[in-house]
């Protein structure tokens, strides 16, 4: 049982999130090309790049200025939609970790839960709107239940990575209301959102960054 | 099949393009060491500076309109991809001053999210900046929904107006206030008959069947719009005509600027032949075709079509539109 | 399949396109009874006057280069055709003075018979008309076989440096001599990579295979050109800049213009890139890029591809290219 | 035999020959599909239709007159390279006739041979070169010869019209050396010059024109 998470671990995370992108950027892109203009899967490949050069350039090992500097990092990524919703996901986790170093269940749910917030602070889309939101709202609700029911943080993460991916899934059936696919109306029905789907990947790579080392 | 555009490797395409642009037009613009687009003489620094953001691949917009009577700035983004918001707040804080800077955003999820983050960041900092939104694609919702409506080439009027208010020594209010009541006052809609090809990615951005037209088609090739059999020149003229307005309630005895945005393959031949029948429409109905303006403004790549911009003018409208500017893309002298 | 242009009845493609252009420039230029272009504002009578004429569906050109600092009339003709010397012989008529008409003809069969014939009638007439023929396509032949040489965009820079000693008060000998002076130190090749409709009779008037390019292409598609494989930006670049140089035969620490021309459907985005490009190309060779211009001036209808012109200036054509000049398709001010 | 002609009868050719045209139009535009611009079927038909609108508002009956007014409308087509030659043609033909009203066949011959002229003193094209002059020039040769032999009018265009035919057809295997054509160097060859056939249509309707009321 691993209860309480680092500097070194949220760069495990990290790291791991971005091999989960990376790994599938085509699907990303074939997705947005059904309803949007085809880019998600590059927007995503340059905003997980830019996160890595920031955590290779890290001087101080803290996790605040880490996690502001990757959501900066990627909000410098020309990216339409993607770069300031997930860009302010970081940078509002970074407001909220203060000048901890480390971080117990709680601590992580809490914190996702701030970052979530940050995000919404950017947009109006709620769940069943067919966004990224769709994931990321799920996997931050399910970390705070896997927080109240114990403080292992693996089990945590596992979580929230099934109920991103399952929100993802989810959104197949949706009719977009945001985001350029909005403009297809009943027809954007039957695929799969590019943002939430992303969302997962990235879900699915913290956990997976923890599980390796663990 | 390799896409058939003289551009080198997709990766390249924008800080290449930036550059060409700015050798081109090295007697109007300069580009900073990020990549911002900003007038090679500056503006008197107790003047209101004009910036705005948008993706690349629809040139000469926006980086088009920087210059005299125009824009002070332009933060590019990517192709089709709006401007990360740190960029976007280094040219807030390049703009900055007492007279304060007018902030010109185009109705796209991405360019409204970096603005407003970066207008957040700014306000933060204490910088004099107020924003205005052109959200005029009337394809998106009826008038009273304007957050659903796009900004298409209305953006030109409106930095047209406003810029030269600016010029003009206009307090920022004045000019925000100008700004809006053109955009209040003006509605587009877009046609489109062939598709274009994403330069970074090769993919065809909006595939058209033969012998059909799509009224409605967004800047990016975004489906939504409708799709109806090809007509005539004479016939789109109408069609197009009748809905902006009729959008705009537009009566006769007014005066219009109806502005011709061809977006990429469209010649200024059909273009000339479309004018000319707007004309002859606003005449039965006893409007006035005041200014017109025919170009290519705001393309979207190759792809076939235009777009229409009806704008109502007043005398100071008219008067701020008439007034000499210089930059690469427009010119009044 | 119908072709996809905003027109209507083909044979109205002309007075109808000549009708807005008209319309949306009506600051600058004006048309006559029998569709020759004027400027709005005629030139004092005792400044040496410019005309010239060519086929429709190049739009800007001819007629968009009509206004203060270029051309006083242009002779329209039906699309790709030359007009007759009927119209031809009016304009040279109606521009007509003691200090005399430069006459400015691109080299093209139609053209060139239209203009000898019209000619012919003017001295018969004792009209005070000079002609100056362009003729700067390298793919035509050797540069001492001029006749084979097509006159590309080149006509531009001639019309806009003798237009600006015309409006200088120069003599039609001297404007002559500057013409071609201009002419004789250029050089213009043309790469096509998609083809273009005509909109008059819906015939695709260039088909170009997949993956491939046509370096040399002609104005209005005519074969004859080299066949090659598509090319990046950088490489087409060089490709098009080695052999305008090798035919000028420019040295370093000469300075050129270059003009990059875009036919139709090829983009601004490109177009920059590629002189980018150039100017890399010639930093290394140590010749100076004194001036550029990039833009759609010359078109065919929507083909893919642009036209590349060089030419080498001395301070006298520096200063007339940036002399300033008012024209629907150009302005400098 | 017809031993002379006068202005009704130029009338009845020039109508004809416009038939004659305009029957062909299309395949005259194929024809300059294949090496030029494909537009000559219909400049030849706006040429033909603009000869007839003079022909039918022409006030006095004089060949001079007509001949000269025909050719101006003629050249008023915007038609590239057939406007001016064919314009030419007449115009040669208008400054020859003088005051004359009625031709025997010598006069018909060299009213042609002076049409010749006016064509020559626009193009330097020779026969060989796979142009229109390919039918003209044989056109107006035979006419020639066949003056010489005797004063058969009907005769006399009756082997224009055949010389006019064969150099047409013999154009099919020629290069072209002018006129847009000229850019095909070798693969110009295998196809018949529009603006040859053209001419021999225009014979073939002068004769035609004559034969009719004879
Ligand atoms: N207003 C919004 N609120 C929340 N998510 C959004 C919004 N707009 C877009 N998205 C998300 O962004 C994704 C598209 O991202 P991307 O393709 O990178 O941006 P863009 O649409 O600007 O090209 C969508 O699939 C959606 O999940
Ligand atoms: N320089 C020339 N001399 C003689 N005939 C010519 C010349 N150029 C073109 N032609 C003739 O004109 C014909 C083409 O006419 P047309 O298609 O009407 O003109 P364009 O080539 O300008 O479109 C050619 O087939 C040829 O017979
Ligand atoms: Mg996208
Ligand atoms: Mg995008
Ligand atoms: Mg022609
Ligand atoms: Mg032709």
């Amino acid at each position: 049982m691993m209860e309480s998470i680092g500097y070194d671990d949220m760069v495990r995370m990290l790291r791991s999130a971005a091999e989960a992108v990376r790994a599938q950027h085509e699907m990303l892109s074939k997705l947005d090309s059904a309803g949007g203009d085809g880019d998600h899967g590059t927007t995503m490949l340059r905003a997980m790049s830019n996160m890595e050069k920031v955590i290779a350039a890290a001087s101080t090992p803290e996790l605040k200025t880490l996690l502001h500097d990757v959501g900066w990092a990627i909000l410098g990524v020309d990216g339409g939609a993607t770069g300031p919703l997930l860009g302010a996901f970081f940078l509002a986790m970074a407001e909220a970790v203060g000048d901890r170093d480390a971080l117990d269940a709680r601590g992580v749910a809490s914190l996702f839960a701030a970052g979530l917030k940050g995000v919404q602070e950017q947009t109006k889309a709620r769940p069943g709107d067919k966004t990224m939101m769709d994931a990321l709202l799920p996997a931050v609700e399910a970390m705070h239940a896997a927080a109240e029911r114990g403080g292992d943080i693996q089990a945590l993460l596992q979580r929230a990575a099934a109920a991103a991916a399952e929100g993802a899934a989810a959104t197949a059936a949706m009719q977009a209301r945001f985001g350029r696919a909005r403009n297809l109306k009943e027809k954007s029905i039957g695929n799969q959102d590019p943002g939430a789907t992303s969302v997962s990947l990235i879900f699915k790579g913290f956990k997976k960054g923890i599980d390796a080392h663990a | 099949m390799r896409m058939k555009k003289f551009i080198n490797n997709p990766d390249d395409l924008v800080p290449e393009l930036l550059e060409g642009f700015a050798l081109a037009h090295q007697a109007k613009v300069a580009l900073t060491g990020n990549n911002l687009v900003v007038r090679a003489a500056p503006k008197p620094s107790d003047k209101v500076a004009l910036v705005t953001l948008g993706g690349s691949g629809h040139e000469p917009a926006l980086s088009g309109f920087v210059g005299a009577g125009m824009l002070d700035i332009s933060v590019p983004g990517e192709i089709f991809a709006a401007p990360g918001p740190p960029r976007v707040l280094e040219a807030l804080r390049l703009a900055n001053r007492e007279a304060g800077v007018l902030f010109v955003v185009l109705n796209h999820a991405g360019d409204v999210m970096s603005a407003r983050m970066a207008m957040d960041l700014a306000r933060k900092e204490g910088l004099n900046v107020k924003q205005v939104l052109t959200h005029e694609d009337i394809s998106g919702g009826p008038r009273d929904n304007p957050e659903e409506r796009r900004g298409l080439v209305g953006c030109l009027p409106v930095i047209k107006v406003a810029g030269a208010a600016a010029e003009a020594g206009r307090t920022l209010d004045e000019c925000l206030a100008i700004a809006e009541r053109m955009e209040r006052n003006m509605a587009t809609l877009a046609v489109a008959v062939s598709g274009a090809t994403h330069p970074g990615t090769g993919d065809v951005i909006a595939e058209i069947p033969e012998d059909v037209m799509v009224v409605g088609m967004g800047q990016h090739g975004e489906a939504g719009g409708g799709t109806q059999p090809l007509k005539s020149a004479d016939e789109t003229a109408e069609i197009m005509l009748t809905a902006l307005l009729d959008d705009l309630n537009v009566k006769a005895g007014e005066e219009v600027l109806v502005m011709l945005n061809g977006v990429g393959a469209t010649t200024l031949m059909e273009l000339y032949i479309v004018l000319r029948r707007v004309r002859q429409l606003l005449d039965e109905k006893g409007i006035a075709l005041a200014r017109s303006l025919v170009g290519e403004y705001l393309t979207v790549q190759e792809m076939g079509g235009f777009q229409m911009c009806l704008a109502r003018l007043d005398d100071e409208l008219k008067a701020l539109w008439d007034a000499p500017c210089n930059t690469p893309a427009l010119t009044v002298s």
